[in-house]
């Protein structure tokens, strides 16, 4: 008999003009000691199915079909089937502890909560619990409260409570998403061993193939809230069967080498038309402003860049205490190339973009724009000019776009600024010629920012981006929030782009497999200095730091 | 810690500073004092020879500059009605006050508290939504109308409890209190509720608010997955984590409580701060005034440091982030 | 709203379980305004003197019928015209048990016209006190003065070594430091302070040591005295049983406490005149926009005014018929009052022919300047005669203001109105006060111009006639009833004066309202004219 | 959201989530027509009242105290019976809602304009900015609104004549409450604004060059307006209710200007003497109207709130 067995699970969200289905007709089972990995696109349905089995639906799902049985029995009769039976990891370990609480607190609380034991008792079992998931010097670190631990650490203590009942089942939802490569490998295995070492049943939801590969027993693929495929993970990585695993698969950047472009394999089971390839026919993107001198050497010049934060404020300066986000920072790049900019979070590479935007203005070193020190400029009308070179997108689609514009006075805004267009239809026949080389077609101007997708909006960044026809353009992380196949048809636009249009792009990211597709040379930054920079295939094939070298090696890989 | 605090008590000083410039500039247009202090058969020559003395024509700088050195002294002066030391008159006042606000917070905190913790854990139920209509008509009611009409019905119709005043008082020397007798308590239930009774609204639907927004939170999620009971996940961790925000605004309201007292004190003739302020409006008495308002300015202040130690106490986070 | 007929089952039940109905010789009253000082020489101001008047007494003072009788003055004769003669009560004690002798009262005469002291005109200052033995005292003025001790009821006699043993100096309304005499007494009335809260409480308790002890009702031992100014505060902690004496009640609410088994309505006629004063010597009427013009200079516009008032009216629908109207600017009870002046009848067509006459056919606009806290329903009497003046075509915009912005409007130097509601109270009950202060020019001689800005600190009589009425003929007789002797004489002489003025429409009189004091049953009291309560009268049931 | 469209511009407005919300719930949907009716009544004042109170040529006082025409002795005349005037109090309550409502509209727009203002510029540029605004916040919040009308009172007395002030009386209570909202209006907004400058789209403006004050202007104001228009709301309530205050305790719009809250300071002095219908009606025409209001500004707090999204 399964641990957990589902059976043809059907739940739905029931609003006043129609029911949403979220999951359809699932059956899936789990057996104890098994990883089974459940892997789709946002919206697939997959974290759904856990909530279900823990019983948490948010109103107003409701079960609608099916059911769930644990060791043959439904779980809905389970009087004490949340903590004892089936406990549930979250994503965001910074938000899944009460932060008022300390680690001591919540830990036997809950033990205490399952087991007969008295307050001692508890609370041995608490510091050796976290000893097991791995948290040194457990016996002081317990009466400390989850804001004085980090990302990777409050994540184990997340795992340490969930194990405080002993559960049969753990139901793991995106449990890494939010942490660092380097922590991510470590609560994997933590995982793995938890799996192998108690016999507890784990279902992983995510929507990282990398992971799946790295931990699960058994992946089941999920779309639209269907199960598509399932099987040993082995076999659904090397040998998918169904076009969408496949075309899931395709689109997840490789690691172990590069590819001129991403496959443009997508699966579209209701036949709506795959987003267009770009033709870039439009010559007003390429036509060069009279004001752009064509020099020789690196476009962009930085040197010596430092910036700090302030963290205490005092009166007197000497009472001051900072922190060095960037420090005497020196590189350069070159006209044409796309420069990579890797490092885990922290380690100041967005601060460095924003700089070269002239977000921020930096407090030591200077950064040179083909061959004009930024700062130098006294005249307003030449910084602009300047300016309107340097263009950015940024990472978080769902913010990067004011949500009270129009799609086209989002794109217009940087042409009025810099007075591209001397009329108004002029500006609108622009805008949609650049709505139309992102492929979002002109219409979308009409249309507000939540009416589109995150891939539809980060299109229309990237058309703002270009509307000021820039010669260089920051990337920060702009795919990070997007799903792979999204991720995919983004980073061939940029590509498309770059080679159509000569741009010159700084190209920022925590993911390595999308730098080695996507750079010719690739930086890497700690601690806001550089560790490293060479040219792409160089650096993944033989790095030299240390650091490079243990980044590279815990990349996942499928 | 000391650094935030002797930032806080600059932040303070500065504030007392303008509302004293203020306080007395603005009372210099209230009226004329000397009107309200002769009869009306006082020549002219004699009300111009008052205001002379009172120094009322001198310049405003020149004014100020008097009030402010001998306000830092703690001598504001004597009542231009009483003839009496500001100072002595708002200390005897200020009890009576104090007492009147905390049992209308008191009144607030342990009404809406449990309505607003139900009406956020059990936000679809028709309790809920009459706690929530209900608190609407309370804050739609002027004060002055309620406290009318409680004495109306209970004071006069039903004749349940007094109709103005404190009732009887104990004097501790330093303090005068009337939560010593019974006659004291029955005084002050009447303005208490119609003080509170806005607060009470108030911190009721900042509750709700609270509890609704931690509800949605992951920890809270994260309790229930762990099976939690949930008695301890909704009076433990979810109302904990609401009394951080609510303990900030309830404590501002504290200082708005004095504020709404004007109005309370007049109807109940509560003899408090307000009222004096009332009469003194009155009559221009403006040293009172003055000393009213700073004195108002003072509490204010020191409420919201009070309030900013006790975030601190409350909130872990805050502890360590402040050494 | 509940009915009424039924609680006051409620109420009559309630009550008799009350404890406060057991405390009998308490008496616990309220009034709207508290007591402005316990220095009796600080605030002229009729409740102020009258609840002083309990503590401390006076040579004379005035009995419930306004008649003047002997207290701390056995008897007096007047040696000349400008000499007299007081002999002083021999058994009388201070509270703090000093006797009270002749130079109390050259202490007190001393005093009373020093420094900021409200009462200097109870005695000119130019007038000797002479100690003739330690009983005996005398007064020597330089003019006669009939009168003299008309207006010593509310002069009260300080005792001179308490007064020095702590440092009480004269009256000063600008001090920077609390006088003693501010929160202390030391009076020879019947009742003796014992706590004093400005504002909230102040408690008295029965003097033993009073000379008095016997000659009156009172078996009060205790009395304590709450200000509540808002009205309905005060009617419904009478009605509630929470205290035994409350005044003013609003007209409005007199059926109300009438109609409730515990509380009874004692009301009379005040002596204080209600009257309209019409701005007659600016040369621009203030809020008329006629520049250079004042119709109100014109006797026909006054009379006018006077008879688009319906006076019936508002005394039977504002006042409920608890005031009486007046024809003249003096009360009976006032010497020199008489019952044969008539009001102007109430005409209005009469007003708008007499408009038309003056050459105002069309009316004017001006500022009718009222209060909302000083008299009764003063705010609602001056609503209606603005209304009423609109139906003649005068459009009398009504500025309400609180006293302090009311009176600062009123009074001089801004005398800023074109009509002003006020009301009169001859201190003297006397004619000639009313005369002297209403009536007189106020000017600093015969060739000066009337309240000329230069001359203000030199106008001595009229100097409550902001109307500026001006009419050489009442100065002449004024003058002659200070100090005409003969009674019967004098009583002509003002006679012909309020002749003149009523012809003149100097002034167009209202009508006294009626004090009206809610009383606990079981408690008996003595309403007076004056309005002072006077606790020797009041008697507390068991 | 709801992207198709239909004709009609109130359908679609019904059909929207705001207008379920709005639909599902009984209780708005009376707030909602009690609200309009009140607001059309008040504007519509000088049409629908039988009398107008301004017109003191017409006011009798042999009219005064009549009880509303449904009890004996009331006159049909005077649907609500009169006051101690001899106004009509129906007449008197339309055109006294209108000066509350004129009142509580103005003021609660002052004090947005200047809480929009201010918040913004503490809530952008922060640092001393911020300060400087919030310590002012401080000073402000220690006035209660009775203080701050005294001292506009006071000032404006001080330079105009008597007859400018008297004029002027609705004014000062406006500003006075102007005065005595605009910080909660500048803390609410200077919250959301220094959410709204930390998102990617003010930084996306300001690579491609717009000056703080466009920024401002054109991409942080859209977005904090939602919760202003909470804010004004439930403000327009206080407002209402503080000029009623003001004028209950004499402070505020004089008798002859009908206001609600003067009607009811004039009500009250008849509570004991059997007219109650002068302090009931206006008191529950105050009452409903700012119910209504708070209850309209729960549903837009509802529909507003992104979290209930």
């Amino acid at each position: 008999m399964s641990l957990l067995a589902i059976k043809n699970l059907t739940v739905e969200y029931p609003s006043r003009k129609s029911t949403f289905t979220a999951v359809r007709d699932v059956t899936l089972s789990v057996e104890r000691g098994e990883i089974l990995g459940l892997v789709g696109e946002s919206g697939a349905g997959k974290s759904t199915i856990g909530t279900a089995v823990m019983g948490l639906l948010d109103a107003p799902g409701r079960v609608a079909g099916g059911e769930i049985l644990i060791d043959g029995q439904d779980a809905r009769s389970i009087a004490n089937l949340r903590g004892a039976r089936v406990s549930m990891i979250f994503q965001d370990p910074l938000t899944s502890l009460n932060p008022l609480y300390t680690v001591a607190q919540q830990l036997t609380e809950t033990i205490r909560t399952h087991r007969r034991m008295t307050r001692a008792e508890a609370h041995d079992e608490a510091v050796s619990l976290l000893d097991q998931v791995g948290i040194a010097d457990a016996e002081t670190r317990i009466t400390q409260y989850p804001h004085q631990f980090s990302g990777g650490m409050r994540q184990r203590v997340v795992i340490a409570l969930a194990l405080c009942s002993q559960p049969d089942l753990i139901i793991a939802d995106e449990p890494t998403t939010a942490l660092d490569v380097s922590v991510q490998a470590q609560i994997l295995d933590l995982i793995r061993d938890l799996a192998v070492s108690r016999g507890v049943g784990v279902i992983l939801v995510t929507h990282d193939m990398g992971v799946i590969a790295q931990t699960a027993d058994r992946v089941a693929v999920m779309y639209h809230g269907a199960l598509v495929e399932e099987g040993k993970t082995a076999q659904i990585i090397h040998d998918p069967q169904h076009p969408y695993t496949q075309s899931l698969l395709a689109a997840v950047p490789r690691g172990e080498r590069k590819l001129d472009r991403f496959p443009s394999l997508t699966y579209q089971p209701d036949g709506a038309p795959a987003p267009q390839e770009m033709t870039l026919t439009d010559d007003w993107l390429r036509s060069k402003g009279k004001d752009e001198n064509q020099g020789t050497g690196p476009l962009v010049q930085v040197r010596g860049l430092g910036m700090r934060f302030l963290t205490r404020n005092a009166i007197l300066p000497k009472n001051r205490s900072y922190i060095d986000a960037v420090k005497d920072l020196n590189f350069d790049i070159n006209r044409g190339e796309v420069l990579g900019l890797v490092g885990e979070s922290g380690s100041g590479k967005s601060t460095v973009a924003r700089m070269i935007a002239g977000i921020h203005a930096p407090d030591t070193g200077s950064i040179t724009f083909d061959g004009q020190d930024m700062a130098k400029i006294a005249s307003s009308h030449e910084r602009q000019a300047l300016r309107r070179q340097i263009q950015m997108i940024f990472q978080d689609p769902y913010s990067s776009l004011n949500p009270r514009m129009r799609v086209r006075d989002i794109v217009a805004e940087p042409i009025h600024h810099n007075r591209l267009s001397e009329t108004a239809s002029e500006t609108s026949r622009i805008v949609g010629d650049l709505l139309e080389v992102v492929g979002l077609g002109a219409a979308a101007g009409a249309k507000f920012p939540h009416e589109f997708s995150g891939g539809q909006r980060q299109r229309i960044s990237i058309a703002r981006a270009l509307a000021t026809r820039p010669r260089f353009l920051i990337c920060d992380e702009p795919t990070s929030a997007l799903d792979v196949s999204i991720q995919a048809q983004i980073l061939n636009l940029l590509k498309d782009l770059r080679d159509a249009l000569d741009l010159t792009i700084l190209f920022i990211s925590h993911d390595l497999p999308v730098v080695r597709q996507m750079c010719d040379r690739v930086a890497v930054m700690r601690n806001g200095q550089l560790c490293e920079l060479a040219e792409t295939e160089a650096l993944f094939e033989a790095p030299r730091d240390p650091y490079t070298r243990e980044l590279i090696s815990l990349m996942p890989s499928l | 810690m000391i650094r935030f605090l002797i930032e806080r008590l600059f932040q303070a000083a500065v504030v007392l500073i303008v509302v004293a410039l203020l306080a007395f500039v603005m009372f210099r247009f209230a009226g004329d004092p000397v009107a309200q202090m002769v009869s009306l058969d006082t020549t002219a020559e004699d009300r111009a020879a008052l205001r002379e003395a009172m120094g009322l024509n001198n310049s405003l700088p020149v004014q100020f500059g008097q009030f402010v050195l001998r306000a830092v002294q703690g001598d504001f002066g004597l009542s231009y009605q009483m003839g009496q030391p500001v100072a002595t008159l708002l200390a005897e006042r200020l009890p009576a006050s104090i007492e009147l606000s905390l049992v209308a917070f008191g009144i607030a905190l342990i009404v809406g508290i449990p309505m607003g913790v139900y009406s956020g854990l059990y936000p679809e139920s028709w309790l809920s939504r009459a706690f929530l209509i209900l608190s609407l008509a309370g804050i739609s009611l002027p004060t002055f109308f309620i406290g009318i009409m409680l004495i109306l019905i209970f004071g006069v119709e039903l004749n349940l409890f007094p109709t103005f005043g404190r009732g009887e008082t104990v004097d501790l020397g330093w303090w005068t209190t009337g939560l010593l007798t019974g006659s004291g308590w029955h005084s002050i239930i009447l303005p208490a509720c119609t003080l509170g009774l806005f607060q009470m609204t108030f911190i009721m639907r900042l509750v709700r608010a609270e509890i609704l927004d931690v509800m949605r939170t992951d920890y809270i999620k994260f309790a229930r997955a762990r099976g939690i009971a949930k008695g301890r996940i909704n009076y433990g961790h979810a109302l904990k984590n609401t009394l951080v925000p609510v303990l900030t605004i309830a404590g501002l309201q504290l200082g708005s409580i004095i504020a709404f007292g004007i109005v309370t004190e007049s109807v109940f003739q509560w003899p408090g701060i307000g009222l004096l302020f009332i009469q003194a409006i009155s009559t221009v008495d403006i040293p009172v005034m003055s000393t009213y308002l700073l004195l108002v300015a003072l509490i204010f202040v020191s409420i919201n440091l009070i309030v900013d130690l006790l975030y601190l106490l409350v909130d872990p986070r805050l502890r360590v982030r402040s050494r | 709203m509940p009915n009424i007929r039924l609680s006051s089952v409620f109420l009559a039940s309630a009550l008799a379980l009350s404890p406060a109905a057991s405390g009998a010789e308490t008496l616990r009253f309220a009034s709207q305004g508290d007591i402005g000082s316990m220095d009796p020489y600080v605030v002229e101001e009729v409740f102020t003197s009258g609840f002083l008047g309990n503590i401390y007494e006076g040579l004379v003072r005035r009995a419930p019928d306004l008649s003047i009788q002997p207290a701390l003055a056995e008897s007096w004769e007047l040696l000349s015209p400008t000499h007299w003669r007081f002999h002083l009560r021999k058994d009388v004690t201070f509270h703090d048990g000093t006797p009270f002798n002749a130079d109390d009262v050259i202490y007190s005469a001393d005093r009373v016209r020093a420094g900021a002291s409200d009462f200097k005109n109870r005695l000119p200052s130019d007038a000797k006190v002479v100690a003739v033995d330690d009983y005996t005292v005398d007064f020597i003025t330089t003019e006669p003065n009939p009168i003299l001790h008309y207006t010593w009821a509310n002069w009260y006699i300080m005792n001179r070594d308490w007064a020095e043993a702590n440092g009480v100096g004269d009256a000063d309304k600008a001090a920077s430091e609390e006088s003693y005499a501010t929160l202390h007494e030391n009076g020879t009335g019947p009742f003796q302070l014992v706590s004093r809260a400005p504002g909230v409480k102040t408690t008295l308790s029965r003097y033993d040591g009073w000379w008095g002890e016997g000659s009156v009702p009172t078996n009060v031992t205790e009395v304590e005295y709450t200000p509540v100014p808002n009205a309905a505060t005060r009617v419904a902690a009478l009605l509630s049983g929470q205290l035994d004496v409350v005044f003013p009640v609003p007209v409005q609410d007199i059926a109300r406490v009438e109609a409730a088994p515990s509380g009874k309505i004692e009301a009379g006629p005040e002596v204080r005149t209600m009257y309209l004063t019409m701005n007659q010597w600016r040369d621009t009427l203030p809020g008329s926009g006629l520049e250079g013009k004042n119709p109100l200079k014109d006797r026909r516009v006054r009379e006018a005014m006077y008879r688009a008032i319906d006076l019936e009216t508002i005394h039977a629908r504002i006042l409920r018929g608890r005031a009486t109207p007046a024809a003249l600017m003096v009360a009976p009870g006032v010497n020199g009052y008489s019952d044969s002046f008539k009001r102007y009848e109430y005409d209005p067509d009469r007003s708008k022919e007499l408009l038309a006459e003056a050459g105002y056919p069309d009316g004017f606009t001006f500022t009718f300047q009222c209060s909302n806290n000083m008299y009764v329903n003063d705010e609602a009497i001056c609503l209606a005669v603005s209304n009423m003046l609109a139906k003649v075509g005068i459009d009398a915009k009504a500025n309400v203001q609180a006293k302090a912005q009311y009176l600062e409007a009123i009074l001089s130097p801004n005398m800023d109105f074109g009509l002003a509601m006020l009301g009169t109270t001859p201190a003297s009950l006397d004619s000639h006060i009313a005369l002297y202060s209403l009536h007189m020019c106020p000017r600093a001689d015969e060739n000066s111009a009337v309240w000329a800005p230069d001359d203000l600190a030199k106008i001595v009589a009229g100097k409550s006639n902001f109307a500026g009425y001006c009419n050489p003929e009442i100065d002449r007789l004024a003058n002659e009833i200070l100090i005409e002797t003969d009674e019967d004489k004098r009583n002509a002489l003002i006679n012909e004066a309020w002749t003149i003025t009523t012809d003149d429409v100097a002034y167009i009189p209202l009508h006294q309202s009626w004090g009206a004091w809610g009383v606990r049953e079981g408690v008996g009291v003595e309403v007076r004219a004056d309005n002072i309560f006077d606790w020797r009268y009041v008697t507390v049931a068991e | 959201m709801n992207p198709e469209r239909s004709p009609n511009l109130i359908m679609r407005l019904l059909d929207s989530d705001a207008g379920y919300k709005f639909r599902s719930s009984p209780v708005t949907v009376v707030a909602g027509l009690v609200f309009v009716l009140m607001i059309g009544a008040a504007l519509l004042a000088p049409v629908i009242a039988p009398f107008d109170p301004f017109d003191k040529g017409s006011i009798d006082l042999m009219n005064s105290l009549l009880p509303p025409a449904w009890n004996s002795g009331g006159d049909p005349a005077f649907l609500l019976g009169t006051d101690n005037q001899g106004r009509d109090l129906f007449s008197t309550i339309l055109y006294g809602t209108r000066t509350s409502v004129f009142v509580g509209a103005v003021s609660v727009s002052l004090a947005v304009v200047a809480g929009l203002f201010l918040g913004l510029l503490a809530g952008y540029f922060g640092g001393l900015v911020d300060a400087i605004i919030m310590r002012i916040v401080d000073i402000q919040m220690t006035f209660p609104a009775i203080m701050v009308a005294l001292l506009i009172d006071g000032v404006t007395r001080s330079f105009l004549s008597r007859d400018q002030h008297d004029e002027l009386a609705v004014f000062v209570i406006i500003l006075a409450m102007a005065l005595s909202i605009w910080p909660q209006v500048a803390r609410t907004v200077r919250a959301s604004a220094m959410v709204e400058k930390s998102r990617e789209y003010v930084m996306a403006a300001q690579v491609i060059g717009r000056g703080p004050w466009l920024i401002m202007a054109r991409h942080i104001l859209p977005n904090v307006m939602g919760p202003v228009l909470v804010i004004a709301t439930i403000n327009l309530g206080v407002a209402i209710l503080g000029e009623a205050t003001l004028s209950f305790l004499g402070l505020g719009i004089p008798a002859g200007e009908p206001s609600l809250g003067t009607l009811i300071r004039i009500g009250n002095d008849f509570i004991f003497s059997g007219e109650r219908w002068m302090l009931i009606y206006p008191g529950l025409t105050l009452a409903l109207l700012v119910l209504s209001v708070n209850l309209l500004g729960d549903w837009l707090r509802d529909v507003l709130d992104p979290k209930s999204r």
